[in-house]
C-alpha cells in the first residue's frame, strides 16, 4: 500500500509543477507551491520503513518551513511591496507548458539509464521533473517573486530525492538544509522587498545596469 | 712578415707604376676616340704639382677630412700587401686574409665618404651616397669570387689560391675562373669609378660619384687621394691578373714582367671600355653590378656543385 | 574538539558583534577571533588529528590546506578591515562584522567536514554570509549585484545538495559504510554503484562549480565582485571560491577513488579550457579594474581544475596553486580597493598615474600584476608552471598549448590595464588627492600577502611540502 | 665562488644605496662605486674558470618541486659573465651621470636601483643551474628592465613601447615553460645536469625541444621576425638602459640557445640550416631597417638585430658542425659566435653611450636635427668612430676579428665534401650586410657630428663631463686591444666553443695550432695599417708645414649662398640604397619640391603584431553580448551546462 501511495503522491508533485507552471496568477502560484510543501511532508511517511521519530518529526518540520512559512512569507513580500498580481512570463504560458513536456521526456529519458536496481520508482523521474520545471520557471518569468517560487521548486525537486534517503542522512542533516532553504528564501524575499522599493517595478528584467558594454 | 726579394720588387712595381695603368686607361681612351690626349704620365705630372701646392680647407670641417686621404692610401698600400703579387707568397698571408683585403679597403673608402660629410657641401653627399650603395654591392660579387677561389683551390688565403697550384686548378676549372676574371674586372670598373658606372672626365658635378666626392681637397690631400685611386686600380688590377694568368710556373722574373704587362693590360682594357661604352644612368649601375655578381655567383654555384 | 572550536568561536562572536555597541570594540572583536582561529589552525600542524561529532568534523590533508589559507587571509582581511571601518560604516558596521565573523565559521566548517551534506551546509551558510556583506551600500548597482549573486549561486547549491544525495544513494543499503562520510566512500569506493557515482560527479560540477565561478556559471562574479567592498571580495574571490573548490576536489577524491578517471577527467579539462578562454576574452580590453580581477579569478578557478583534470605532477600545481591563488587574490583586491578608495572609481579611464598619487599601493599593484599572471619568482609561476608540465607528462600537449595561448592573452589584458593604472599622468580630479600620504593599514596587509606569495615562489617549507603532496595523492595526483 | 656571491651582493647593496643614502652626488658615488667594485669581485672566479680552473658551483636546498636550485660557472657561463659585468659596470657609472644631469632626483634614485637589480640578474641568469632558478632570474631581470623602460612613462611612447616589451618578453618566458616542461619529461629532477642526461628521451630527436627553445629564446634576442619590440624599447629607454640592452641583455637570448645546445647535444642538421637561414635573414634586414631610421637610436636598436643575425650565422655553423661531424666548424662558430657577443656588447654599449651624451647636449635623438656636433663634442665623436669602425667590422678593431672568424667558418665549411658546402653561400650575403652597415655608420657618424648644424640645436651641445667619458674610453680601449691583440683573446673563445660544442681537448688543440698564427698575423697586418697610416700622415704634415694652408667657405660649384639646409639629409643618403631594396625597406618617401624626406616602418611589427592583436581583440568583443545584465540568461547558461553534462553522462554509458 505504501508503495503504491507513494507513487500517487509523487504524481501529484508533478501536477503541482504543471499547475504553477500554468497559473497566470502569482497568489495562486505560491498557492500552489505550498501545496507542493504539503505534499513533500507526507512523502516521508508513505516511505518504506515505517513511522520512526525521526520522520514524524522530518514530515512536520518540512510542512511547517516549506507549506507555511516560507508561503506566508512571500504573501507577505508581495502585499508590502504592492507587486501587482500577474505572473509577467517571458515565455508565453503555452511555452512554457512545452518546456514543462520536454523536461518530463528528459528526466524520463535520464532515469531509463539508471541501474536496473533503480527502476520502476518514480523518485528518481519525478525529482528531475521538479528540478527542470523549477529551473523554467527561473529562467521563463519576469517577476523576482515567480523566480523565488521557481527556486523553491528546484529545491523541492531535489528535497524530494532527499526525503527517500531519509533514513541515510542524519536529522542534523535536514534540520540544516531545511533552515538554510528557509534563510535563504528569507533574504531574497528581503531583496525582493527592496527591489522593489528601489526600482518601484518588481520585473527582475529591468535589473541589467551590470554588463559588459 | 715574409718578404722575398721578388715579392718585395713586386709590391714596389706596383706601387710605382700605379699611376701609369691609370694613364694608359685615359691615353687609350684618347687614341681610340682620335683626340690628342693627355700623355701617359700624365698623373705623374699631376701629383707632383700638387705635392707642392699649398691647400684649403673648408671651415666646416675637422681633422677627419684632413685623416681620410691619408688613411685611404694606407688602406690600399695594406690591400697591396695581402696579394701574391709575384705569383708565389704575399707579405702578409693568414686563412681568411681575403676578407680583410676586401674591408681593409672598405676602411679607406669609410673614412673617404666621412671626409666628404664633414665638407657639410650637397655635392660631396650626394658623392659619397653614391659611392656608399656602390661599394656595399661590389662587396657582394668580390666575396661571391673569394668563394668560388676557395672551393676550387681548396685554400684559405689569397697566397695560397693564387700562389703555386693554380695552374693545376685551371685545367678542372676554367670556364667557372674565366667567369669570375670578367666579373671581377666589371666590379674593377665599378670600384674604381670608371665607365660605366662612373665618368672621371665629366664636368658636371650631378653626374659625378667618386670626383664630387673629392671636391673640396686641395694640394698633398688631392694629391694623396689621387694617386689612392690610382693605386686601388693597380691593386684590383693586380688581383684580377693573378687569376687569369697563374704564373705559379713561371721563373720569378717572368711573373714580374706578366705583372706588368698584365697591369698595362688592364689599363688598356679600361681605356677601351670607356671609349666604346656611355656610361649607364645610376638606377641602372645596380642592374651592371648585379650581373657581374651573377657571373660570380654562376661560377660559385657551378663549382660547388662539381665537388673538385 | 579543537576543530568544533574553530567553527563554533567565530559564530558566537558574530551574534555577540551584532549587539556590541561600539565600533572599536567590534573591530577589535574582529582581530581577536582572527587572531585566535589563525592560532587554532596553527594548532592543527602540529597536533595529530582527531576529530569530533563522531568523525564529521575532521581535518584531513586537502582541509587543512584550505583552513589554513582561510584563516591567513581572514586574518589579513580582518587587519585591513579594522582600518576600513574607521572611515567607512558599511551597513552601520555591526551587521558587516557580524557577517565577516559568520563567513569566517561557515568556510571553517566546509574546510573541516568529513560529511559531504554538512559540507553543503557549510557551502550554502557561506552564500547567506557573504549576501549581506556584497549589499553594503544600499543602492540600486548592489542591489542587482546581490540579487544575481543569490539567484545563480542559490540553485548552483541546489543541485549540490542533488549531487550529495546522488552520492548517498551511491553507497550501497546494506550497511558497514557510514552514509556521505567521506572516509568510508573512499575505502568503500570499489562498492559505489558507478551510475549514482557519475550523475553525483556531474551535478557537483555543476554546483559547486557556479560557487568557483566556472564559465559558463561565472556570470555572477564580475558584477559581484565589481560592487562589493574590496575586502569583500578579497574574501570571496581568495577563501569562498577555495572552499567551492574543495566541494569539486571531495566528489573528485571519491570517484578517482572508484576509478571514474577516464570520465572525470576529460569534463575538468573541459571546464578548466573552457573557463581560461572565457576569462581571456572578457580581459581583453576591460574597462574596470574590478572586473578585470573578477575574470582573473575566472582564469585561475579554471587553472585549478586543469590542474585537477590532468593529474599526475599538475594536480600538485593544483593544490599549490589553490593556496598562492588565494593569497594573491586577497593582495590584489585590498591594492585595487586601497586606489578605489582614493578616486572613488573603479574604471580605469579615470585612474591613470597612480604612482604620483598612491604610489605604495601603486607599486603594489605592479607586484600583484607580475605575481598574478604566474612570474617567476613569485608562488604562481611554481604552480602553474607544474599544471603545464603536468599537462605535459600526462600527455595533453595540446591542452598546454591551449593554456599558454589563453595565459599570454590574459597577461597582455592584464598588464595592458595595470600599466595604464600605474603609470602616465594623473588624470586631473586626482591632482587635489594627497600625494603619498598612506595609512600602514592600509598597505601592510598587501604586502603581508604579496611577501608570502613571493616567499612561496623560492621555498616552500617542509611540512607545508608533505601536506601538499599528500592532498594532491588523494586526488590521484603525484608529488613531484 | 663565493667571491660571485660577495660581489652581487655589493650590486644588491648598492641598489638599496641608492634608494636610501640622502645627497645625490654621495649617492651617486656610493652606488656607482659599489657596482663597480662588486662587479670587479664578482669577475674573478669567472677568470679562474676561463683559465681552466674547472667547473664552481653551489646548490640551495629549497622545498620548490624539481630538487635544490643550484648555481655555477662554466666557461659559457663565465664568458657571458664577464661581458655582463663590464659593460653593466660601465654603464653604472655612466647611466647615474645621466639620470642626475637629465631627472628629477626620485626617478633617478628608483632607475639606479632597478639598474643594479638587472645587472644581478643577469649575472643569475647566467649562471643559473637550475630551471627555476634560470625562469625565476630570467623573469626578474624582463621586469627590472621593463621597469627601467617605463623611466620616462609620462611619454606615450615609452609606454607603448614598455607595453610591447612586457607582452613580447612574458610570451617568451611562457614558451620557454613549455619548452623546460616537455624537456623535464624524462628526467629525475629539474636540474640542468638531469636535463643533459634526459637527453634520450627527447622525442623527435628534441627537434621540437630545439624550436621551442628557437623561439622562446629568440624573442629576448630579437632576431628577424621576432624583433618588433626591440627597436621601440631601446628608443624608449635611457641611454645607459638601452646600452646595457643592446648589450647584453638581448644577449641573453643567445646564452640560452647556446646553454641548450650545451645540454641536449647536437641540434639535427634541419635546425642548424633554419638558425643559419635565420640569421642571414636578420643580418640583412636588419642592417637594411637601420639605414632607413633617422633616430640615431632606433639605429642603432636595428644594427643590434644585424649583429644578433651575425651572431646566429656563426651558432649555424656551429650546429652543422656538429651534425656534419666537422669539429673545426663547431668549434670556430661558436666561437666566433661567442666572441661577436662579447665585441658588439662593447661597442654598442659604447655607440649607445655617446649617442645618448649627443641626446643629453641636444635633447634630440632625431638626426635630421643633428649635425657639426663634432667640434663641440670631439672626444664623443672620436669613441663613436671607434664604435663605428668596430661594428662595420673593418680592421683594425675587435669587429673584424668576430667576422673574419665567421668567414672562416664559412669558408671552411665551403670546401668540406658534405652538403654543408652549401653554407659557403652565408659568405657574399655577410659581406653585403658588412657593405650595408659601413653606408649605414657612414651616415650616422657624417649626419649627427659632421657638416654644419641642421637645426639650433646642435649649437648648445658641449662636450660632456669624465663620468661619462670615462665608461667610453675604456670600452674603446678593449675593443682597440682586441683588434690589435686577437691572438691574446681567441684561445679562450675557441674554449668556449669546444665546451658548447662537446669537442674533446684534441680537437681543440687542433683548432688553436690552426687558427693561433692567423691570429698572429692579423695582429701584424693591423699594426702596419696603424703604421703606414701614421708615416703617410707624418710625411703630409711635413709637406704642408712649407706651405700656405688657408681656411675658406666649402667650394661648392662657384654658387655662393649656401645653407645648412642644402646639406645632405640622413633621409637623402640612404635614398639611393634603400630605392635598390624597395619595398622590403618599409620606407615611406616625402618628395616636395624643397624637402625630401622619408618615414620608416617595422614591417613585423605595423604589419604582422598589430594587425594580429588588434584582430584577437576584436573576436573578443564579439563575446561581450554573453555578459548582459540579463539574469534569465545566466540562468539559461547553468541550464545549458547541465544539459551538457547529462548528455555526456548519457553518451559515455
Amino acid at each position: 500500500m505504501t508503495h503504491s501511495s507513494l507513487q500517487l503522491l509523487l504524481l501529484l508533485v508533478v501536477l503541482t509543477d504543471f499547475a504553477v507552471l500554468g497559473t497566470s496568477r502569482l497568489s495562486a502560484c505560491i498557492r500552489w507551491i505550498a501545496f507542493q510543501g504539503a505534499i513533500l511532508g507526507l512523502l516521508p511517511l508513505v516511505t518504506e520503513g515505517g513511522l520512526t521519530m525521526h520522520v514524524v518529526a522530518l514530515a512536520i518540520g518540512t510542512v511547517i518551513v516549506k507549506a507555511m512559512l516560507l508561503p506566508g512569507f512571500l504573501r507577505w513580500a508581495i502585499r508590502e511591496a504592492a507587486i501587482r498580481r500577474e505572473v509577467e512570463p517571458l515565455v508565453g504560458y503555452m511555452g512554457s507548458m512545452l518546456f514543462g513536456a520536454a523536461a518530463l521526456g528528459a528526466a524520463f529519458a535520464v532515469a531509463n539509464t539508471m541501474p536496473a536496481s533503480a527502476r520502476g520508482s518514480l523518485v528518481v523521474p519525478v525529482a528531475l521533473v521538479t528540478v527542470m520545471i523549477g529551473m523554467v520557471i527561473l529562467t521563463t518569468r519576469a517577476k523576482a517573486v515567480t523566480q523565488v517560487v521557481g527556486y523553491m521548486m528546484l529545491e523541492n525537486g531535489v528535497y524530494i530525492f532527499g526525503l527517500t534517503l531519509a533514513r541515510r542522512v542524519p536529522f542534523l542533516v535536514e534540520a540544516g538544509v531545511l533552515l538554510d532553504v528557509f534563510v535563504g528564501v528569507f533574504i531574497m524575499g528581503i531583496v525582493v522587498f527592496h527591489i522593489n522599493r528601489e526600482f518601484d517595478s518588481i520585473s527582475a528584467a529591468n535589473l541589467t545596469e551590470l554588463r559588459e558594454s | 712578415m715574409n718578404i722575398t726579394p721578388s715579392s718585395a720588387i713586386a709590391f714596389i712595381l706596383v706601387l710605382l707604376i700605379a699611376p701609369a695603368v691609370a694613364g694608359v686607361a685615359t691615353r687609350t681612351k684618347s687614341v681610340l676616340t682620335g683626340r690628342q690626349g693627355a700623355p701617359a704620365l700624365q698623373l705623374y705630372f699631376d701629383l707632383w704639382k700638387l705635392v707642392r701646392r699649398g691647400a684649403v680647407f673648408s671651415e666646416t670641417t675637422t681633422w677627419v677630412f684632413r685623416l681620410a686621404p691619408a688613411a685611404m692610401v694606407a688602406t690600399t698600400v695594406l690591400a697591396a700587401t695581402l696579394l701574391p703579387l709575384d705569383g708565389r707568397m704575399s707579405f702578409i698571408r693568414f686563412s681568411g686574409d681575403a676578407v680583410a683585403f676586401a674591408y681593409v679597403l672598405g676602411l679607406g673608402r669609410f673614412l673617404l665618404v666621412l671626409a666628404a660629410l664633414d665638407t657639410g657641401s650637397s655635392f660631396e653627399g650626394m658623392g659619397a651616397s653614391r659611392e656608399v650603395t656602390f661599394a656595399s654591392l661590389v662587396e657582394v660579387g668580390l666575396f661571391l669570387s673569394f668563394g668560388t677561389l676557395v672551393v676550387v683551390t681548396r685554400e684559405l688565403s689569397l697566397s695560397g689560391m693564387l700562389g703555386m697550384p693554380f695552374a693545376h686548378h685551371w685545367a678542372a676549372n676554367a670556364p667557372a675562373l674565366v667567369m669570375i676574371s670578367i666579373g671581377l674586372f666589371a666590379l674593377l670598373l665599378a670600384e674604381c669609378s670608371r665607365v660605366p658606372v662612373d665618368d672621371p672626365s665629366t664636368h658636371l658635378e650631378l653626374t659625378m660619384v667618386h670626383e664630387v666626392m673629392v671636391l673640396d681637397h686641395s694640394g698633398p690631400d688631392l694629391a694623396l687621394i689621387l694617386y689612392g685611386s690610382a693605386l686601388k686600380l693597380a691593386v684590383l688590377g693586380a688581383l684580377v691578373v693573378s687569376v687569369l694568368i697563374p704564373r705559379g710556373g713561371l721563373p720569378a722574373a717572368g711573373s714580374l714582367a706578366v705583372l706588368g704587362g698584365g697591369l698595362l693590360a688592364i689599363g688598356v682594357g679600361v681605356g677601351i671600355v670607356e671609349a666604346t661604352m656611355a656610361r649607364l644612368r645610376l638606377p641602372k649601375v645596380a642592374l651592371y653590378l648585379a650581373g657581374a655578381s651573377s657571373l660570380a655567383l654562376f661560377s660559385l654555384i657551378l663549382v660547388l656543385w662539381t665537388p673538385a | 574538539m579543537l576543530e568544533l572550536l574553530i567553527v563554533v568561536m567565530p559564530l558566537a562572536a558574530g551574534g555577540l558583534a551584532y549587539v556590541l555597541q561600539r565600533a572599536r570594540a567590534r573591530s577589535a572583536l574582529l582581530l581577536m577571533i582572527a587572531t585566535l582561529h589563525t592560532g587554532a589552525v596553527g594548532l592543527l600542524w602540529v597536533r595529530p588529528a582527531d576529530s569530533a561529532l563522531g568523525g564529521w568534523l575532521m581535518v584531513d590533508d586537502l582541509g587543512l590546506v584550505v583552513l589554513s589559507l582561510v584563516s591567513v587571509l581572514f586574518l589579513v582581511v580582518a587587519y585591513y578591515a579594522a582600518g576600513y571601518l574607521r572611515t567607512q560604516t558599511p551597513r552601520g558596521g555591526r551587521a558587516f562584522v557580524s557577517c565577516l565573523l559568520a563567513f569566517l565559521s561557515a568556510t571553517s566548517l566546509v574546510a573541516l567536514s568529513q560529511h559531504l551534506a554538512l559540507l553543503w551546509v557549510g557551502m550554502e551558510s557561506t552564500t547567506l554570509a557573504v549576501a549581506p556583506l556584497i549589499y553594503a551600500r544600499n543602492d540600486r548597482r548592489s542591489l542587482e549585484a546581490v540579487w544575481k549573486y543569490l539567484v545563480l549561486s542559490s540553485v548552483g547549491i541546489a543541485l549540490a545538495l542533488l549531487a550529495v544525495f546522488l552520492l548517498a544513494t551511491a553507497q550501497p543499503v546494506d550497511g558497514g559504510s557510514r552514509a556521505l562520510l567521506l572516509p568510508d566512500l573512499i575505502s568503500g569506493a570499489s562498492r559505489l554503484d558507478p551510475w549514482w557515482l557519475r550523475a553525483s560527479f556531474v551535478f557537483a560540477l555543476v554546483g559547486f562549480g557556479t560557487k568557483m565561478g566556472l564559465a559558463p556559471l561565472h556570470t555572477w562574479k564580475p558584477d559581484t565582485y565589481g560592487e562589493a567592498p574590496s575586502l569583500v571580495g578579497g574574501l570571496m574571490a581568495g577563501a569562498l571560491t577555495s572552499c567551492a573548490f574543495l566541494g569539486v576536489a571531495r566528489f573528485t577524491q571519491v570517484a578517482m577513488a572508484a576509478g571514474l578517471q577516464t570520465f572525470v577527467r576529460p569534463l575538468l579539462i573541459a571546464s578548466g579550457l573552457f573557463s581560461l578562454l572565457v576569462a581571456a576574452a572578457f580581459i581583453i580590453g576591460q574597462a574596470d579594474v574590478k572586473r578585470l580581477l573578477a575574470y582573473s579569478s575566472v582564469e585561475h578557478m579554471g587553472l585549478l581544475v586543469l590542474g585537477l583534470g590532468v593529474g599526475g605532477i599538475g594536480t600538485y600545481g593544483s593544490v599549490l596553486h589553490l593556496i598562492n591563488n588565494g593569497l594573491i587574490k586577497g593582495m590584489l583586491f585590498l591594492t585595487v580597493g586601497n586606489l578605489v578608495l582614493a578616486t572613488g572609481t573603479s574604471v580605469v579611464s579615470d585612474m591613470h598615474g597612480m604612482l604620483r598619487v598612491r604610489p605604495v599601493s601603486a607599486w603594489l599593484l605592479l607586484v600583484g600584476l607580475f605575481a598574478v599572471t604566474g612570474s617567476p619568482p613569485f608562488g604562481l609561476f611554481i604552480s602553474e608552471f607544474s599544471i603545464i608540465s603536468g599537462a605535459i607528462r600526462e600527455h595533453h600537449p595540446w591542452v598546454a598549448g591551449a593554456t599558454v595561448l589563453m595565459l599570454t592573452i590574459i597577461f597582455a589584458g592584464i598588464a595592458r590595464m595595470i600599466i595604464d593604472i600605474a603609470y602616465g599622468e594623473p588624470t586631473g580630479a586626482d591632482d587635489e588627492l594627497s600625494s603619498g600620504g598612506e595609512r600602514a593599514s592600509f598597505v601592510v596587509g598587501p604586502v603581508v600577502l604579496a611577501g608570502i606569495v613571493l616567499l612561496l615562489g623560492l621555498y616552500i617549507p617542509a611540512p607545508l611540502r608533505a601536506v601538499i603532496g599528500r592532498a594532491a595523492a588523494s586526488l590521484g595526483g603525484a608529488a613531484p | 665562488m663565493i667571491l660571485l656571491f660577495i660581489g652581487l651582493g655589493m650590486v644588491v647593496s648598492a641598489a638599496v644605496a641608492a634608494l636610501v643614502v640622502r645627497g645625490d652626488a654621495l649617492r651617486d658615488r656610493v652606488f656607482a662605486t659599489l657596482v663597480v667594485a662588486g662587479a670587479g669581485l664578482a669577475s674573478v672566479p669567472a677568470f679562474r674558470v676561463l683559465g681552466g680552473a674547472g667547473h664552481l658551483a653551489a646548490r640551495w636546498p629549497s622545498g620548490l618541486p624539481g630538487g635544490d636550485l643550484s648555481i655555477g660557472i662554466d666557461p659559457l657561463s663565465a664568458v657571458f659573465l664577464l661581458a655582463a659585468l663590464a659593460v653593466g659596470a660601465a654603464n653604472a657609472v655612466y647611466g647615474a651621470a645621466d639620470m642626475r644631469a637629465g631627472a628629477t632626483a626620485r626617478i633617478s634614485r628608483q632607475a639606479n636601483a632597478a639598474y643594479a637589480v638587472l645587472v644581478v640578474t643577469l649575472a643569475l641568469v647566467v649562471t643559473a643551474q637550475s630551471v627555476l632558478l634560470f625562469l625565476s632570474a630570467w623573469e626578474m631581470m624582463a621586469i627590472s628592465s621593463f621597469l627601467l623602460i617605463m623611466t620616462d612613462h609620462h611619454q606615450a611612447h615609452v609606454r607603448r613601447a614598455g607595453f610591447i616589451y612586457l607582452v613580447a618578453t612574458h610570451t617568451g618566458t611562457l614558451l620557454l615553460f613549455v619548452m623546460f616542461a616537455v624537456w623535464s619529461r624524462g628526467a629525475a629532477d629539474w636540474s640542468f645536469a638531469s636535463l643533459a642526461a634526459a637527453r634520450p628521451t627527447l622525442m623527435w630527436g628534441g627537434g621540437p625541444l630545439f624550436l621551442l627553445a628557437l623561439a622562446g629564446f629568440g624573442v629576448k634576442a630579437g632576431f628577424v621576425p621576432l624583433h618588433f619590440w626591440l627597436p621601440p624599447a631601446h628608443a624608449a629607454s635611457p641611454s645607459h638602459v638601452s646600452a646595457l640592452m643592446s648589450g647584453i641583455v638581448i644577449k641573453t637570448g643567445i646564452y640560452g640557445i647556446l646553454r641548450v645546445v650545451m645540454l641536449a647535444g647536437a641540434p639535427p642538421a634541419w635546425w642548424a640550416w633554419i638558425v643559419l637561414l635565420l640569421g642571414a635573414l636578420s643580418a640583412v634586414l636588419g642592417v637594411l631597417w637601420a639605414l632607413a631610421q633617422h633616430d640615431i637610436k632606433r639605429l642603432l636598436a636595428y644594427h643590434s638585430v644585424e649583429n644578433i643575425g651575425i651572431i646566429l650565422i656563426g651558432i649555424g655553423l656551429g650546429a652543422l658542425g656538429t651534425a656534419y661531424h666537422h669539429p673545426m666548424l663547431a668549434i670556430l662558430g661558436y666561437g666566433a659566435a661567442v666572441l661577436h657577443t662579447v665585441n658588439h656588447a662593447l661597442f654598442k654599449s659604447l655607440l649607445f653611450m655617446s649617442a645618448g651624451a649627443v641626446y643629453r647636449m641636444t635633447s634630440t635623438c632625431n638626426m635630421e636635427e643633428l649635425g657639426g656636433i663634432a667640434p663641440r663634442m670631439p672626444i664623443t665623436f672620436a669613441v663613436f668612430l671607434v664604435g663605428s669602425i668596430a661594428i662595420i667590422g673593418v680592421p683594425p678593431l675587435n669587429g673584424f676579428v668576430s667576422e673574419w672568424l665567421v668567414f672562416q667558418g664559412l669558408f671552411r665549411a665551403g670546401y668540406s665534401s658534405s652538403a654543408l658546402r652549401i653554407a659557403l653561400l652565408g659568405a657574399p650575403i655577410l659581406a653585403l650586410v658588412g657593405g650595408l652597415a659601413l653606408a649605414c655608420f657612414a651616415k650616422a657618424a657624417g649626419v649627427v657630428f659632421l657638416g654644419r648644424p641642421r637645426s639650433a640645436r646642435p649649437l648648445a651641445a658641449r662636450e660632456v663631463g669624465p663620468a661619462f667619458l670615462f665608461p667610453q674610453l675604456a670600452l674603446a680601449a678593449i675593443c682597440v686591444a682586441i683588434g690589435l691583440m686577437p691572438a691574446a683573446i681567441l684561445r679562450p673563445f675557441l674554449f668556449v666553443g669546444a665546451t658548447i660544442a662537446g669537442e674533446p681537448q684534441a680537437q681543440l688543440a687542433t683548432a688553436w695550432a690552426d687558427v693561433a698564427p692567423d691570429a698572429q698575423h692579423i695582429a701584424v697586418f693591423a699594426t702596419a695599417l696603424l703604421l703606414v697610416a701614421a708615416v703617410i700622415w707624418a710625411g703630409r704634415r711635413l709637406v704642408l708645414h712649407r706651405r700656405s694652408v688657408r681656411s675658406d667657405a666649402t667650394w661648392s660649384s662657384g654658387y655662393g649662398a649656401t645653407t645648412s639646409r642644402m646639406q645632405y639629409t640622413a633621409s637623402s643618403f640612404a635614398a639611393p640604397l634603400l630605392s635598390v631594396f624597395g619595398p622590403l625597406t618599409g620606407v615611406q618617401e616625402h618628395r616636395g619640391a624643397t624637402v625630401f624626406h622619408s618615414v620608416p616602418r617595422d614591417l613585423i611589427l605595423d604589419r604582422v603584431v598589430a594587425p594580429l592583436w588588434a584582430y584577437v581583440r576584436r573576436s573578443a568583443l564579439r563575446l561581450r553580448p554573453i555578459q548582459d545584465g540579463r539574469l534569465h540568461f545566466y540562468l539559461v547558461y547553468v541550464v545549458a551546462t547541465v544539459l551538457a553534462f547529462l548528455t555526456y553522462l548519457v553518451v559515455t554509458q
